[in-house]
């Protein structure tokens, strides 16, 4: 029943979310209309979702948003660093090539994501196959240890998130 | 009422004829006189009440703001020119059922007839000066339709334009007349104009208005030199020529001098152009008609000369005057059609209306030779017929007046007794040349009498002409008495229709006229020889041509002076002139700095200012690199958003940004399609000039800004403001008026926007393909695509909330519809054309109808409140759970706007999207 | 206090947004410029979503958290533009300081028959 | 204190601001131009967070998230026709 | 801030003229949303000028911009939408028919 109300729950409750955020309450008014439109929006929008998310083992989230965040102030920081001190001619910006393991699309686009917003790497290219990603690495001392933190730090678990 | 319908049963009966043509000719015949009768039925009804000296009014508004009423008064006057038409008009139509053969449409001709009918009766019946011009102009018009009847004709065809350019030209100054009229007097009421004489006469305005109005009687009723015209309409149906040029259009002219007569008469200015223009006319028309080998084209002349004379009569100033003027209206209208019928007869019988081929039509046609004979006695003035009367009582007037005069006013009956001559003159020749005389054997057909009912309307008005010629007395004075009167505006003093007022000089006159013509007639070829050497072929008709292909010449010359072809010519003469003008406006007017005021500058808004000035500039400069000109545009319009926000335009930022995005799409699918680079080609002096003209203009509208901004402002909008929540329901004042208090201009706006979008679909309908492309990472980048999809979402809840809130908040349904229509469009360019449309649920047009009926039915709905088309109806109701909830039927105008929106950018994007870059050396 | 808070944001916020530019602005070549942006603008902007949030705090408007939204928003899109424009910039093989690798163009070669 | 954070604020986020301008202006790539661009859309949101404390006024939360999100859609317009001439293929 | 919106106003202007003046017509469409961008900017600032005084009625006596002009050029933004891409349109047929982009249709 519930599974036919909301085919895609991940979808619905991110839009409840977003609404909730929205109109900035807790309301049972906005909570209501965050469910209607948590109906409504992914009917509408259901052809725009060939394939849709399965969180196979939610609790990683929990681990992996922590260290998200605390990289992504990392990399600002060192990001920053590099900026304010480093003269151009002492950069070595190299491109990372890093082979995927996780085939799901929106795992490998959050990967993506994830590398731009951290450590002075930016994703900026997948292979025709899309089973290699393309990084650009803004000061780059050692490449295969980047590679290799990359793939640990967040390919892992998002794997675990999303397949097997 | 009746009296409305007077007028309205001919134009109302214009459908019929041409429906019952198919029942046959006869049908469409009775159904053109049925309405004719029925009018003159009433019309009969109302006569006695005239007949007592009473006036019959109606009137209902029609523009009051302009003073324009629908407002018909019937007296003495009006009642004759009223019965003249009708009756007339009753004779013609049967006339016409035998006249017009059987390949003539009939049913148009009849409708045109109706049509002509009715406008002269609204001419004549008319209270209300605007309007009388109203019909003066429709008579024009359908006066040309009839004239260009039979359209296969050059000559028709000429002839109808002729008239209306003339007769046209003529009510325009009609029009500017009863302007200063209306202006002078204080109304457009015709009774209280003829009343307020006086007033009108001592105005400085009178010279004008005298004059106007005359260009319009004289064009109308064509007086020298505007004559040119009536000649060339005798290319219509000879039904129609013995309508028009006998009781009804010519006679317009006369009516509008008479009827006005109170108003503008007894003045200096009036005696001498009437009655000069008017003797002209007579003698030119008369002399004119003396030459003439086509018979209605002798008639035409004749028409323009007795024209002459009428005009002349009222010019004279004199009561009597007048009463003869009256009397030779009714009399010309009779025997001068029963002439154009049997002209018409002729023709018809014998197949030429040429002269100089008939003749000893006698043994054929007797009877048409009676009456034709008896028409063309009363014409030349032959006593026992009515034309002698009226004739008399003008020799008698033009004496009197000489004696007045003194000094050369003996010029006068000498040169009406020459009028007199001639005319006995031509129609002496009319009679003699066609019937009498020995046969030309150059006749088309063998000639014999017209059908029975052909001749009766011809008969009808030969008695009318020999009764009223032999006891006037009895026929014709209450009549005559009743309808001058309606002229003079109060009974005129007892006169008496007599044939014999003993030996006196006018009688001696028509002794000479007649005796003279008589001569004159038997040395015509002598007569003919001399015209021919003193005058040279030099016609009206000429000068018209020349006149008019002299103007169209100009106006060539001037649109090829203005227009070469080159867009970009155009577009610097039109900015030029722009700039130039508002100079003009700017120095006369001044565009000094007001009191307000100035609000401070901080930091942010100075910095904000500088780089939109940069980018502007760089625009300007290096727009030759078409993808930084775009760019760079985009910075403008991100800065420009800002400024809305800053000067508290919040709802202007959100479609600013909006806007701004989708068109930086639209460029640059165009920019797929275009070239990428502009060419460096101006040359410096163009490029100078332009940038000398850019400059002007900004600097201009800079000072205009200034001005405006700087000087302190009563707006309108303190109502606004103050209704919104009342009034409205609706927190957001720009909102509200949208949808609410100017909801009637967005809905019209949203209509442009729906059309503009289906054109750019239909303009680029045969270049747009959709192919389904391989789904590659090059085409569609997996990051794009996810992230798109994960946009797709978000973007509706947040076109929901904006939606929502827009009545009380920053947004609304233009905001929405931008955002939603964003959404799609991230799609499309995610995905790829193919693949978002396979996953559309429905397409764009009935979106945009839904959009524009949803609109339009919430507008309608108001008025099952009685209240004025889109009045907002709101009201708060408590939801259990959600709380206080208002719903206002603005939402639901909002919603329409909110469709239409998205229906048309989409479609206009996805329409660019479908473009091919074209093949290089196409 | 809400407004130490804030004061502490919007210097954050400010140092990073400048840091963001000064990276666009000075850096060598398209990719590394690519890093300033993405990253720093970013945080900056979040930091000073959270100084926003921190002063409504102490305003009679109270706590309000939606301008959370923006912040997640960003975090969602910076990521697709720095790839996109990235991608672009492979593509059309603008120069860059860091030596492009092989395996990009044959790769593209086959990607792209058109 | 607060006024005085938000001028090293404003003056910061103009600086920022500036440079891009310089950058969008200067290029020399294509993707240049556009990332300015786009780090200039950013900008603007930050601007307006410090205008809205300056003026202690929410209304302009919606204008913020429509930079944000206007932003992000004329930016991966401009750098797909970069990328490949075609927008919606 | 009146000088600065008048004398902005005048620059955008200037540059819309004298792209318009120019022969291709993608310059001249640019030129069009210049001119629209400054003339709704004027259309605004014929309301007068007001900081922070967004025309949303709150409790409370609070002074407003006046909301006409703004009604007036909302409406007026999207139809100049429109136009740009009604002329672009054009454009792209005159391209088309005539193998050039120059406005008139010939080199």
């Amino acid at each position: 029943m519930l599974a036919r109300l909301f085919p895609n729950p991940v979808l619905s409750g991110f839009v409840l979310v977003i609404w909730m955020l929205l109109v900035d309450s807790i309301g049972a008014g906005a909570i209501l209309v965050g469910v209607i439109l948590g109906l409504i929006i992914p009917r509408l929008t259901q052809g725009f979702w060939p394939d849709r998310i399965h969180f196979r083992r939610p609790k990683v989230l929990f681990t992996l948003i922590p260290v998200v965040v605390w990289d992504i102030i990392a990399a600002n920081a060192a990001v920053a660093w590099i900026v304010l001190t480093r003269r151009n001619r002492d950069l070595r910006p190299v491109f990372l090539i890093i082979p995927l393991e996780i085939r799901e699309p929106h795992g490998a686009m959050a990967l993506a994501s994830i590398i731009t917003l951290t450590p002075g790497t930016v994703s900026v290219q997948f292979s025709a196959d899309r089973t290699t990603l393309y990084v650009h690495m803004l000061d780059c001392p050692d490449e295969t240890e980047a590679v290799e933190d990359i793939r640990t730090r967040y390919e892992r678990p998002l794997k675990e998130l999303l397949e097997c | 009422m009746k009296l409305l319908l007077i007028v309205l049963l001919p134009l109302a009966g214009i459908v019929l004829p041409p429906v019952l043509v198919r029942a046959g000719r006869t049908a469409s015949a009775w159904a053109a006189a049925t309405p004719t009768a029925l009018a003159l039925v009433l019309l009969a009804g109302m006569a006695p009440t005239v007949f007592e000296g009473g006036v019959v009014e109606a009137s209902w508004p029609w523009m009051p703001a302009l003073g324009l009423n629908l407002a018909f008064f019937l007296d003495g006057f009006g009642l004759l020119f009223a019965g003249l038409i009708l009756g007339i008009g009753l004779l013609i139509i049967l006339y016409a059922r035998y006249y017009l053969s059987e390949d003539d449409p009939m049913g148009r001709f009849y409708a045109m007839l109706l049509a002509f009918m009715g406008a002269m009766l609204g001419i004549v019946l008319s209270d209300n000066i605007l309007l009388l011009v109203v019909f003066w102009e429709l008579t024009s018009i359908s006066s040309f339709l009839l004239i260009g009847y039979w359209r296969h004709r050059a000559d028709a065809r000429q002839g109808a334009r002729m008239a209306l350019a003339v007769t046209g030209a003529g009510g325009l100054c009609l029009l500017a007349a009863a302007i200063l009229l209306g202006h002078v007097v204080g109304s457009y009421q015709l009774q209280a104009i003829l009343a307020a004489g006086d007033t009108i006469t001592a105005s400085p305005l009178y010279l004008p208005i005298l004059g106007l109005v005359l260009l319009g009687a004289f064009t109308k009723s064509a007086q020298v030199p505007f004559h040119f015209w009536l000649p060339h309409a005798m290319a219509a149906p000879t039904p129609v020529s013995a309508y028009l040029h006998s009781a009804t259009m010519v006679k317009a002219g006369v009516f509008l001098i008479a009827r006005l007569y109170p108003a503008l008469s007894g003045t200096e200015e009036w005696f001498v152009l009437v009655t000069v223009i008017g003797l002209a006319t007579m003698v030119f028309g008369a002399y004119g008609a003396l030459f003439k080998d086509d018979l209605k084209g002798l008639l035409a002349y004749s028409t323009i000369s007795h024209l002459g004379l009428i005009t002349l009569l009222f010019g004279l100033n004199t009561q009597a005057g007048v009463i003869a003027g009256v009397f030779h209206i009714i009399n010309h209208a009779t025997f001068k059609a029963s002439l154009f019928m049997s002209a018409g007869i002729i023709d018809h019988e014998t197949g030429t209306r040429d002269i100089r081929k008939l003749g000893g039509l006698r043994h054929y046609m007797p009877v048409t030779m009676w009456l034709a004979a008896i028409a063309a006695a009363s014409m030349a003035g032959v006593p026992l017929f009515n034309g002698f009367l009226s004739k008399e009582m003008f020799f008698t007037e033009v004496v009197v007046e000489s004696e007045r005069l003194g000094g050369i006013g003996w010029l006068l009956p000498v040169f009406a007794t020459i009028g007199g001559l001639l005319s006995a003159a031509y129609s002496l020749r009319f009679v003699h040349d066609v019937f009498f005389g020995d046969e030309t054997g150059a006749l088309p057909r063998h000639p014999h009498e017209p059908p029975r009912y052909m001749r009766v309307p011809v008969e009808i008005l030969i008695l009318i002409c020999v009764v009223v010629g032999v006891v006037p007395s009895l026929a014709i004075s209450t009549v005559l008495a009743t309808a001058a009167g309606g002229v003079l505006l109060q009974a005129p003093e007892p006169f008496s229709l007599a044939l014999w007022h003993g030996f006196n000089v006018p009688l001696v006159m028509s002794v000479l006229a007649l005796a003279g013509a008589v001569a004159l007639y038997y040395q015509r070829d002598a007569a003919e020889r001399w015209h021919e050497r003193t005058f040279p072929a030099f016609t009206g008709k000429g000068c018209f041509e020349s006149v008019l292909a002299g103007a169209i010449a100009a106006s060539r010359r001037l649109t090829a002076w203005l227009d070469d072809g080159s867009v970009q010519r155009n577009v610097v003469l039109v900015i030029g002139t722009a700039v130039v003008m508002a100079a003009a406006g700017g120095i006369t007017g001044g565009l000094d700095a007001g009191s307000r005021a100035l609000t401070p500058a901080p930091l942010p808004a100075v910095a904000v200012w500088l780089m939109g000035v940069i980018a502007t500039v760089v625009v300007a400069l290096r727009h030759h690199d078409r993808f930084l000109a775009l760019v760079a545009t985009g910075v403008v319009g991100l800065l420009s958003a800002l400024t809305f926000i800053y000067i508290s335009a919040p709802d202007l930022a959100l479609t600013q940004l909006s806007v701004e995005v989708v068109s930086t799409v639209l460029l640059l699918l165009a920019l797929n399609v275009l070239p990428k680079e502009t060419p460096h080609e101006s040359s410096p002096g163009r490029r100078w000039r332009d940038g000398v003209l850019a400059v002007a203009g900004g600097g201009g509208i800079a000072a205009l800004a200034y001005a405006a901004m700087t000087r302190p402002l009563d707006s309108i909008s303190r109502y606004f403001l103050e209704t919104s929540v009342p009034g409205g329901g609706g927190h957001n004042v720009v909102n509200v008026i949208l949808v609410d208090f100017r909801g009637f201009d967005t809905f019209g706006e949203i209509t442009v926007l729906g059309i503009a979008a289906l054109c750019v679909y239909a303009l680029i309908r045969d270049e747009a393909h959709t192919m389904a492309s391989a789904d590659t990472e090059a085409r569609h980048p997996r990051m794009l695509l996810i992230g798109s999809r994960v946009m797709l979402p978000l973007l509706a809840v947040v076109t929901v909330y904006v939606f929502l809130r827009g009545h009380n908040q920053p947004g609304g349904g233009f905001i929405a519809g931008l955002i939603a229509a964003v959404a799609m469009v991230t799609q499309y360019m995610a995905s790829g054309v193919h693949w978002t449309e396979q996953r559309l649920t429905g397409n764009y047009f009935p979106m945009i109808g839904a959009g524009l009926l949803t609109a339009g039915f919430t507008g309608l709905a108001s008025w099952l409140f009685d209240v004025p088309f889109l009045t907002s109806t709101f009201s708060h109701v408590n939801w259990p759970v959600v709380g206080d909830f208002e719903i206002a039927s603005a939402v639901a105008f909002d919603l329409g706007v909110f469709l239409t929106v998205v229906g048309s950018v989409v479609l206009m994007l996805s329409q660019f999207g479908k473009q091919q870059p074209p093949v290089e050396g196409r | 206090m809400s407004e130490a808070i804030t004061a502490v944001f919007i210097l954050i916020g400010a140092f990073f947004v400048l840091v963001g530019s000064l990276g666009l602005l000075r850096f060598p070549d398209f990719f590394t410029r690519l890093h300033g942006p993405t990253k720093a603008t970013t945080l900056g902007l979040a930091s000073l979503l959270a100084a926003f949030v921190a002063y409504a705090a102490g305003t009679e408007s109270g706590v309000t958290v939606r301008e959370f939204l923006i912040t997640f928003f960003l975090f969602i899109t910076a990521p697709v533009s720095a790839f996109m424009l990235g991608r672009s910039a492979l593509r059309r093989r603008v120069d860059s300081v860091a030596p492009r690798p092989a395996a990009i163009d044959d790769d593209e070669a086959e990607d792209d028959p058109a | 204190m607060l006024t005085v954070t938000l001028y090293i604020g404003f003056a910061a986020v103009i600086a920022a601001m500036a440079m891009n301008l310089y950058r969008l202006l200067a290029g020399p790539t294509a993707e240049d131009r556009v990332l300015a661009l786009d780090t200039l859309y950013i900008n603007a949101i930050a601007l307006i967070l410090l205008v809205s404390i300056q003026f202690a006024d929410r209304i302009y939360f919606e204008a913020a998230l429509l930079i944000a999100m206007m932003g992000f859609v004329g930016t991966i317009a401009l750098a797909k026709y970069l990328g490949r001439g075609a927008l919606m293929d | 801030m009146e000088i600065l919106i008048a004398s902005g106003i005048g620059v955008v202007t200037a540059a819309g003229i004298y792209l318009t003046l120019r022969a291709r017509t993608f310059p001249v469409i640019l030129g069009l949303t210049l001119l629209s961008y400054a003339v709704n900017l004027f259309l605004v600032s014929t309301g007068r000028l007001a900081i922070n005084a967004p025309p949303i009625v709150h409790e409370g006596t609070k002074a407003y911009t006046d909301p006409l002009p703004q009604a007036l050029v909302l409406t007026a933004i999207v139809i100049g939408f429109a136009m740009t891409a009604f002329v672009l349109v054009l454009a792209l047929k005159a391209r088309r028919e005539l193998g050039s982009d120059h406005v008139d249709g010939r080199e």
